[in-house]
Order: C-alpha cells, then structure tokens, then sequence
C-alpha cells in the first residue's frame, strides 16, 4: 500500500478498526447491524468476514445493555468498540457512559481503568428528522473522565480512532455522517492523532474561527470567499471536545483578536459556549477586538423538511456573512 | 364496550367472531384500508427513487391485516402509539394519504407540517400519538396514555405496536412491568416481522416468541398469524375488551414478514430471496379478498371497485402533496415550544 | 393563613403540589417512594393521606419507563409531575425527556402539548457521591423545547413549581438537595413565578456575579464579606436556565463592567460557559473591564470524602478571593 | 472446575451437597464471614451515629447468608458485580474489613482512597468490580465482564447481585437478554429482600418471583430460601457449574430480608414491626452454626472463637480506618482519568 494513498472518511475509520484488531486480539466491536449488514453507515463494512461474528458482534436493540456490557468487558480487561448506530441512542445509554465508565476509576479510586470506545455518528442533513440527527457532543463534553473526539478529515478519522482504541480511559469518538463519503489523504500505518490537540487548518490574521467536524470544512470554505476580500481568516479544527485545546486556541486568539465559533449543536449551551469563555476568561481577553462570535446550530429539534434542515445549522453564506460582519472595519 | 359494530353482522352467528361481528361495511372498510396501505407504501417507495422526497422510509408491505385488524375497533378517542415503521398504523387509524403523502413531500400540509417526515407521521386528531423514531419509544407513551385514561375513570384504550427487535430495549419491559402492575388499558401489539432490521429474532431474543414474555408480566400473551385480519382482529378485540373492562394490559404477538428491505439502505445481505417469495405467498391482502368472497360479503366486482377508488385516492393525494406548500426559513422556530407559539400567534 | 409565614424549602415544594392537585384534578404525581415513605427528601411528606394512591403514585424502579409514562400521560391530557430520586437518575430516562417530550411538539407540526413536570434533586454536599451529587442542569439547558427552572428560596420553589405545573410545555425543576431545609418567607396563594425571569438579589456597581440555587447564597454570602471591604456586588439569581435571561444579565455587565460566574456544575461547558458567551456576544461586551470569571464544579466526579467533596464545588472564601481579584485595582 | 474443595470434605455423601462438597475450613471460613458482615454493619451503623461518617449507608444485616453462599466457590479471577446494599457482598468475596473502615471515613487507606465510599466500596483485587450507587447498574458490567471472559476464552465466571426491586429496570431486561443469546458465563443472583426501599414486591413487580421472569430469557430459574447459606450455595454452584461448561447464565432468586431500614432515612412506615421480628427470628447465623453442629463439623466453642476473632478484627479495622489518612484537597483530580494519572505519576 502506498502511504499516498486516498480513502473514504468511513473507509478510514473501517482500516482503523481492522489494524486495531489485527494488532491486539482484545479489540472487539459490538453493535447494532454491524455484522453481515456492514453498519447502517457502511462503516464495518465486511469486517464480519474477515473476523468472524464473535469479533464483530451484532446485539441485541437494546443501548444500555449494550453500552453498559462495552463497559464491563473493559474493565475486565478487553478493549470494546461499540457503535451506537446514531449518536442520538446514547441518549439509552447516558447511566451507564456517565455514571458507570466516566466515574468508575474515579470512585474505585483509580484502581480500575475502562478502555471502552464508542462511536457516535452524528449531525443532521440527511432528512432523518429530529431523533436522528442530533450533535450531542456538548453534553460529554461536560462530564470529566469522558474524552471526546470528532474528527474532521479521514487522515483524523483513522489516527483520532486509533487513539481512541489505545487510551486507557472511556473515549466517545463522534462521525459527522456527512464526512463519511468524503476522501483524502490516509496514512497506511498504524499511527495515532493525538487526543487533545487542536490544529490550525488555515493560518490568517483577521480572526481565528475554531470549528468541528463537517463545520471545519464550512468554515474553510468561507475563509476562501473572504480571502478574496481581503479578508484572512484561520481555521482551527478542534479535534478534540474534551479535554480541549485552550492553548491552541488562545495562541490565535491574541494574533487575530476576534474569535467567531462555529458548530452545529444547539447554539446554547453548545461547544461554542465553552470555547468562547475559555478565550474570555484568560489572557487573551486582553487582545480581543470585538464580541464572540457563535454561529451554532437553531434553537429548535432538527426538522425534516430539507428547507427548514438547512436552516437549522450554519451554513456557508451565513458564516461568510457573519465573518465579514465581526471583522468589518477593522482591517 | 366491544367491538363496535355498525349495521348488520356480516355473517351468521357460526361465523368466526371477526365475521360475526363486524357488518360488511366495517369488513370491506378494512380492505379498503390494506389496499390503502400498500398503495401509499409503494407510491411512497416511488417518489423516492424519483427524488421526491429525501431522508429514509421504512415501508410495511406485507404487514397491512396487523395494522389495520388492531385498530378496526378503535374510535378516534383510542390512541395508538406506532413505530419507525408506521404509514400503515396511520391509515389503519384513519388518516388521509393526502395529508401523509405532503408530510412525505416536507409540505405545509402534511400532518406534521413538514417537520416530521415519514418517522413522524402522526395525526393526533384520530388518537394516534405518532410514529417513533426511536425503537421502543412508543412503549412507555402509550402505557402513559393508558395511565391517563385511569386517571380519568375513562373507557378508551391505547394500542402500542412495536417490532420484535424493540422487545429486547428495556423500554418494553419497564412499560409492561408497569402497565400489569397498575392494571392499564393497554393493548401491546407486536408486530413481529422476524428481524429488527438485519439480525433475525433467533440472533437477538432469547426466546422464540415474543409472547412468552408475557408471562413476565403476568398478563395474557398470544401469538397469531399476523397475516390473517381476522386473527389478528379477535385477539386484539378480546385484548381490548380486557382492557375496557379494567381489567388490565395484554400482548399480542402476529407474525408476519416485511417483504421490502428494513430502509433504503438494505441490501438484504441477511436473509434468502426464497425466504422472501415464500412470504411473498402469503400475502395478507388476497387471502383477504378470497374469505370475504367466500363469505359472500363482497364480491369480485365490489373488490375492484374498492381497488380502484384507493388507486384514485393514492393518486389524487400524491398530486395534492406534490403541489403543496414549502415552509420558509422564517417559520423553523414554530413548533418548538407551545408557549412560544402562544406568543408568536400560531398556536395550532 | 398568614401571608408572613416561614416554610421550608422543601414545604414550600410540597405546598405547590398540594395546592396543584387540589386545583386541578388531572394533576398528580409519580416516582419512586413518594407515596407512604414521604419522598427520599420528605418532599411529598404526607400527601399520599391526602389525595390517595392513585394521585401520589409510586412507580417500580423504572426510570425510563417512568419518565416515559408521564410524557405519554401529559400528551394525553394529563398533567403528571414525575419526582427523580436524584436528578442523576435522569441518565436513565434522557431518551424520553430529550427525544420525545421535547420534540415531539416540534416533530407533530404543533398539534400537541407535553405538560409534563420533572422534578429533580441535585448537588453535591451530603456524602452521596459520584452517582448521586451531579448537577447537570447543561444538558437540559441545550435542548431545545424543554424549560429548565432551578430555585433558591422558598418562595421561588414553590412559584416556580407551580408555574411548571401551569406551562403546557415540558419543564424540568431542579431542586438543590441542601436548600430543602433553608426556611424562608413564603405567601400563602397560589402565586408563579415566571418562567425565564432572572432576579437581582442584590444591586452592586464593581461586579456582576450570576448563579443559581446554593449558588446564589454563597454569591450573597461573599458578596457581604466584600462589602465591609468596599466592593460592590451585584448578584443575579438566574431562576431559570432555559430560555435563560440575556437581557437581565447583560443589562447589568453594563452597569457594572465585570462578571463572573458561580455555578456547582463541573465548570466546563456548564451553565457560566453560556452566561460568559452571551454576555461576551452581546452589546454588554464592550463594556467588559476584566475577563469574565468561572468558578465552576471541578473537573472531577463528587468525591466522598468530605474534605474533597468541599473542595469539587465553590465555596465561598473561593468567591470572596476571585472576585476581589476580579474587581482590585478598578476602584 | 466446579466447588473447589479444600482438604477433605467437611460431612459424607450423603449429606446434602452443600455439607459434601466442602471441607470443615471452607465451612467454618463461611461463618467466620457471616459474623463480619453482621459486626461490620453493626460497627458501621455506630459509627454514623457517632458521626464517624457521613453521607448515607446501606446495611445487609439478615442477607449474610446470600452474599457468602454465592461468593463461596470463587477465586480472585471471577468477578463479582455488587449494588448499593453491597458491604456483604465485599467480604463475601474476600475484602478485609480495615480498608473498608477507612474507606467508609473517607480515609486514603480506603479501598478506594476515600473517594467512593459505602455506595462504591470495592477490591478489584479480588475480582469485586464495585458496589453501585445505581440500582440495576451492576446488571450490564457483570455481563460485560461475562463476555470479556468469553472473548478470551476464559472459565471465570462473573456473579451479578441484584435486589427485586433492580429486576424492574430495563437494564435487567436487556442484560439478561443479552446473556442468554451469547451464553456468557454470568449468576444473576438476586437477593429478594421483599421491598425496594419503601415499594413491596406486590406492589412493583407483575410477579410474584423473579424466578419466573427466567423463563423470558430462556434460562435457568430458581427461588431459594436465601437465609439458608447452604440453599443458596448449592443453587448458586449449580449455576456456576453451567456458565464454566459454556452452558449460559442462569437466575437465582434468593427469599430473604433486611432486617435494618433502607437507608438512615428509613422511618419504617411501609412494614410492620411484627413482619420485622418475624423475620429476625429466621437469622441466617444461628441457623448455619446450629448445622455446622449437628454435622459435628464445628463444635459451639470452635464457634465461639471463630466469633470472638471477628471481633477483635472488626476492632481493629475500626482502630486501623479511625487514625487513617485525610486526602488533601490538592489530590482531587486524581484518578479522574488513567491518562492524567500517568501524566502526575501516581497510577495506581
Ligand atoms: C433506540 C433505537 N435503536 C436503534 C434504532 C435503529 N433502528 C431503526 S429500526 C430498527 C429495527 C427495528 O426492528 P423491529 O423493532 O423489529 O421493527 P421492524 O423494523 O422490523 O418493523 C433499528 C435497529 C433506532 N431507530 N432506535
Ligand atoms: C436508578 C436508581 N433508581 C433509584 C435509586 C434509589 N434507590 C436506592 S436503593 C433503592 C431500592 C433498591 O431496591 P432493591 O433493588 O430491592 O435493593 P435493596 O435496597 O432492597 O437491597 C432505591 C429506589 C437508585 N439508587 N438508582
Ligand atoms: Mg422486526
Ligand atoms: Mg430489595
């Protein structure tokens, strides 16, 4: 395989889950119609085949049970991937990723650990209505002892993931369904993205858009509408909800002195808030030039028609627009 | 408060109960009504692939006698509550395609205004509380509106379908667990189909029939041909009647088979084409045609007249939906809280 | 009755209910052990003498179920109030408040109401630990179509109660576990408080300090000490996280230049990440003089200990030492 | 690998099992364990009233039988899930009785360094993944570490104890669901103490025995008297026996009762006080030394010493837990992840 090859984002995360398991016999995945049906997403794919129905195992419809049973076979020493077939089913499963894997070392006073892996895929545009399309992030994000990554390209997709399978403690891994189509670039080897680290995917000087998943990919499409006003913008691609990357984030903040945060949850209360008062509260409040921005998802469930669906999460006209708005009649 | 027959029975008193004790103009409603049900799916399946509609659908060819023989004795004052599988409990419940197919199409019109799409459909108007995009959800809802119902001295019941694959959340057993103990109207209606989307109920479910759980709760569990409208009727009727009686829950189990994919994204990697054809031979809608002519309630002719008037009616509602109205941008906050609306004037 | 009396907080809870279901005969009330044993709080005391066990009806232990039977109650007319043990118990039960109570008016185009009430018990401070001292009202709070309303005086548990039971919309009360003894003066009718009205407990000019419920005493408490130094408090009671009250809170960072946040949920993504953001988006941003202050939970479970479990959340020598930090040199 | 039997079995063949299969050590080591949870619960209930401790506690007084019968025939290397009520369960399975003082006052020489406390006490030394503060949270992990042994081709089993009223949670449903369509080596143990805090069985429960519900998950089911130590070890061994053999899990039931109130808020209005003496005089220890007796494997003064060590330990891991070590507030976020630990270098 030539390391310059390109995948798919979910032919990504499927080569991450057969290395894992090709290189440690502890890895194991379970879930809904990840078996013989290849996911709902395609993301298993024919990993069934290739590691029999014990590796790859198909439950029950049942999220807590299953989520809950990841977690006990974590702390007894193997290493579970489970898949909620949509994110919005953890909302089943939240006793026993929170109360259970998030607190257990915690509370046994670290003499246990839970190396339990679950991917969530997320977000809305595909007409799946309101139960179906909800980017939840923001509420793991809360809760310490949880780690939360998302990644935006199918380079971080495999490296967050591989990650995600390594790590010691519980790790929620968050797929933008709309990313899984999208290809590029995907290293061969096993190498890992490391969990807290955000990346500047565009360097500018205007301000300093910190996004997520498929809100990267908007964001630096705006940044491109804009250049060509002369309007230099830098994109940091997040990565990582929890632990997040202050530092990163802070560092361009005071070279841009504006910050606009964009992402799909609900605006209140979503990953936006928490990065806007990580900025306001630290050194970098000094040097800001104008209001935080957040561009976050409506404050409604996401609603099936496709006219009202993409209405409902920034898209990127509003994101131009509004950038141009924070940075007008400073440059 | 049985089953409520209007006019004549349309059989003799030897006839077994569902044709003892409907009149002929509840039966051949009733064909109507399954020939509605899969017109609509197959014309829902076709603005699909036309790019008429976005999203998923998980359509119930097959499955028609279960959802219209549970909800036959039902008056608009019963609830239902359905499933991610639901167009066929909307019009066994009495909806209009017409107002489906625009919910189907994002329109203003549709039941929901075009917010919930196909695994939203519902019309409350007609005591159905909605389809649900979460499996299992529905069973607590229900059980719920059955606990209204107590709460209020009332007579009604609720009906709860759900698939095999949802007998194994937690949800069905804290919702039937609650319904026995506190001795609710409600009816649980399992449409067992045999898979829960790709994984048979051999590969999922301890027990072969969902029936047998019943005995958990303590309450009457049957299991019957889903496919036969007339099985499924007179147990659901006896069900309900329990139910009117105060005398508490039951579960009913059909099994039947869904002879479309789970959605569209099935490749029906999991089961046989033989299998399928097999099913495929015990369709439910001519074995009904074939009982109603042999009781002579209706005849060749009336049957195809019923055919061709739903053939209208699906063609009529999908062009009625297709020159619907799109909601605006402006209008994505409606709906969110009913205060708000309150506030902004658009109260329902 | 005299309109001078005195209740306890958890009195003051109980009278709403009472006065609710005697009101209203389509209200009555479910959880776990409310009936004979009066509440794991004593909160439903005696009412189960009162109004039978029909009204005051223990449920099996059964969360979701429970959670789940209320809602589909509310939609069918009646008017449940659900008790929560513990508010962690919510973990449980996610799936029926977030994916169908709050969107189900959303998702059936209006035609429907939930007026379903849940009441929960949260915080830490009473030696329960990492499963039963959580305070999570942000998750609620970023949901769309839920009202989420949390108490710090009598008074305010009973009017806002009683204005939950009114609203035709989903409401979560959030009662903090170590207020239910607090006594206070609490009118005798059947008053509401409104629903997303934030109060000012205190006027000051150095600093704005926004919390809710315990946090609101300690903010006061603090903001005391301050005062026999020359600094100036002023101390929003928040009332109500969702919708919360924007123009209440920045109306006062007008005023005052400063704010800071006092909140015993863990600090990131909690309620203050929202506070900061909004007033840090807003008109009131450019009157800001400091950066806006957290002091949140800490990023930990609730430890047992009670040393540790003191030091999780603020207290106030804490608040006394950051905001006179916050303030010095501004005078 | 079923009982393992140390030196020579204690009665001969023809005593029943229980008496059979285990040597005068195993038995005399089961009532020593007895006689520590009562005088660790006794001493532990003392010492909240002294003000000790804080927060809340749950005591097994009168279930001494069920947590040591079930934990009886394990090694370090089976696991145990426990719940809320789970001191019994600790000592059962080996825990020593000073770090669980310590950790009841919040001591770092606590088991778990004082972070956890009476609701979280656990030795996963011993296989004992943890109390839970969640009812029914147990019911997933023990079968998750069931399936974790099966992945690895394991023969260590997992027990999962649970109270009637965890058996109407979903959780329940799903766990056992799931164990029994993989035949994972899982006990569901159930120790049916008759109330879940206030709520009787009759009045939360569709069925009389948890036993029945078994029959929903196609398992095994028993109800044994749970005060007899020698019942629920033999139900509990048995099923032991089918997980080792890949047979699948099994449920069993155990009648017994706690004779102290739920929690220290318990004001004991939901029973009787006649109920209560009734069921003290079913004590499960005097029964067991009165067999231990007359199958001559104990004499009444081995007896005695055996209650007269216990106590002295009991003391002595009060005195021991009493002069232990306050965590300082700096230590908080320790062992919030494994990462960060490794990072501070103080992983366990
Ligand atoms: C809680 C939840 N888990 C998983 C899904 C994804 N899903 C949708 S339908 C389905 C299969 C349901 O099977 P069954 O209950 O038998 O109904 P059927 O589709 O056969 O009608 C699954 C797994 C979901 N929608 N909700
Ligand atoms: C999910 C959850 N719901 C409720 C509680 C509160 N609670 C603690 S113990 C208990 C009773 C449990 O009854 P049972 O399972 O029979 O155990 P027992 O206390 O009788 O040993 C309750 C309701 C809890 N801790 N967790
Ligand atoms: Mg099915
Ligand atoms: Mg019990």
């Amino acid at each position: 395989m030539s390391d310059i090859r390109e995948l798919s984002f979910s032919a990504a995360v499927q080569e991450a889950l057969a290395q894992a398991m090709e290189a440690d016999e502890r890895v194991f995945l379970m879930g809904e119609d990840i078996g013989v049906y290849g996911g709902a997403f395609q993301v298993t794919g024919d990993l069934v085949h290739r590691f029999g129905e014990d590796r790859v195992r198909d439950t029950p419809i049942a999220e807590l049970g299953g989520a809950g049973v990841a977690v006990g076979a974590a702390v007894a020493g193997a290493r579970p991937v489970y898949e909620f077939q949509f994110s919005d089913f953890a909302t089943l499963a939240m006793e026993q990723i929170v109360n259970q894997a998030a607190k257990m070392r915690f509370m046994l006073g670290g003499k246990v650990s839970v190396p339990v892996v679950f991917r969530m895929p997320c977000g809305s545009g595909t007409g799946a209505a309101a139960q179906h399309s909800q980017s939840l992030e923001a509420w793991f994000g809360h809760v310490p002892g949880l780690k939360v990554v998302e990644a935006s390209t199918p380079e971080d997709a495999k490296g967050l993931l591989l990650a995600a399978i390594d790590d010691p403690d519980p790790v929620l891994v968050f797929e933008h369904k709309l990313l899984y189509k999208v290809k590029g670039h995907v290293p061969a080897g096993m190498y890992r993205t490391p969990i807290g680290k955000a990346v500047v995917r565009r360097e500018g000087k205007h301000a300093t858009v910190v996004a997520a998943a498929i809100m990267v990919h908007k964001a630096l499409e705006a940044a491109e509408i804009l250049a060509k006003e002369g309007i230099d913008i830098e994109v940091i691609d997040l990565r990582t909800i929890r632990p997040i990357d202050g530092p990163t984030i802070i560092e361009s903040v005071k070279k841009t002195s504006r910050l606009a945060c964009v992402y799909e949850g609900v605006k209140t209360l979503g990953i936006g808030a928490e990065i806007s008062a990580l900025v306001a509260e630290s050194e970098a409040f000094d040097y800001l030039d104008a209001p935080i921005l957040r561009l976050g998802g409506s404050e409604s469930p996401i609603p099936y028609s496709p006219i009202l669906e993409k209405a409902a999460v920034p898209q990127t006209d509003g994101i131009v627009e509004s950038l141009r708005d924070l940075v007008k009649g400073r440059i | 408060m049985a089953t409520k027959t209007t006019g004549k029975p349309a059989a003799g008193k030897n006839a077994r109960p569902f044709y003892a004790n409907h009149s002929a103009a509840q039966l051949k409603e009733a064909l109507r009504r399954m020939y509605l049900i899969r017109r609509f799916e197959e014309m829902a399946e076709e603005s699909y692939v036309r790019g008429l509609t976005h999203g998923t659908m998980h359509l119930s060819v097959g499955q028609e006698a279960t959802a219209v023989g549970a909800c036959m004795d039902l008056s608009n004052a019963d609830y239902i509550t359905s499933t991610h599988r639901g167009h066929g409990h909307c019009i066994g419940k009495g909806a209009e395609v017409k107002f489906m197919f625009a919910e189907f199409f994002g329109k203003e019109e549709g039941y929901c205004r075009g917010r919930g799409g196909s695994m939203h459909i519902a019309d409350p108007a007609t005591g159905n509380l909605g389809a649900n995009g979460i499996v299992g959800g529905g069973l607590p809802l229900a059980t719920g509106a059955a606990l209204a119902i107590k709460q209020r001295k009332g007579k009604d019941v609720a009906i709860c379908f759900f698939g095999d694959g949802a007998q194994n959340e937690g949800a069905f057993h804290e919702a039937l667990n609650m319904a026995a103990v506190w001795k609710l109207p409600v009816v649980y209606v399992c449409e067992n189909n045999q898979y829960g989307m790709s994984v048979s109920t051999a590969r999922s479910t301890a027990v072969k029939d969902v029936a047998t759980r019943a005995i958990a709760y303590n309450m009457p569990g049957v299991t019957v041909d889903g496919n036969s409208i007339a099985d499924v009727n007179e147990a659901v009727s006896a069900a309900i009647e329990r139910a009117r009686n105060g005398e508490g829950p039951s579960l009913v189990e059909c099994k039947t088979y869904r002879t479309k994919g789970h959605s569209r994204s099935d490749r029906n990697r999991y089961r046989s084409k033989e299998e399928i054809e097999e099913w495929k031979g015990k369709d439910p809608i001519p074995a009904f045609e074939k009982d109603l002519e042999a009781h002579g309630i209706a005849s060749r002719s009336e049957i195809d007249a019923i055919r061709e008037a739903v053939e209208k009616e699906v063609q009529d509602g999908f062009n009625f939906a297709t020159s619907g109205t799109n909601p605006t941008p402006d209008s994505l906050l409606r709906g969110v809280t009913t205060t708000d609306d309150i506030a902004m004037g658009v109260e329902a």
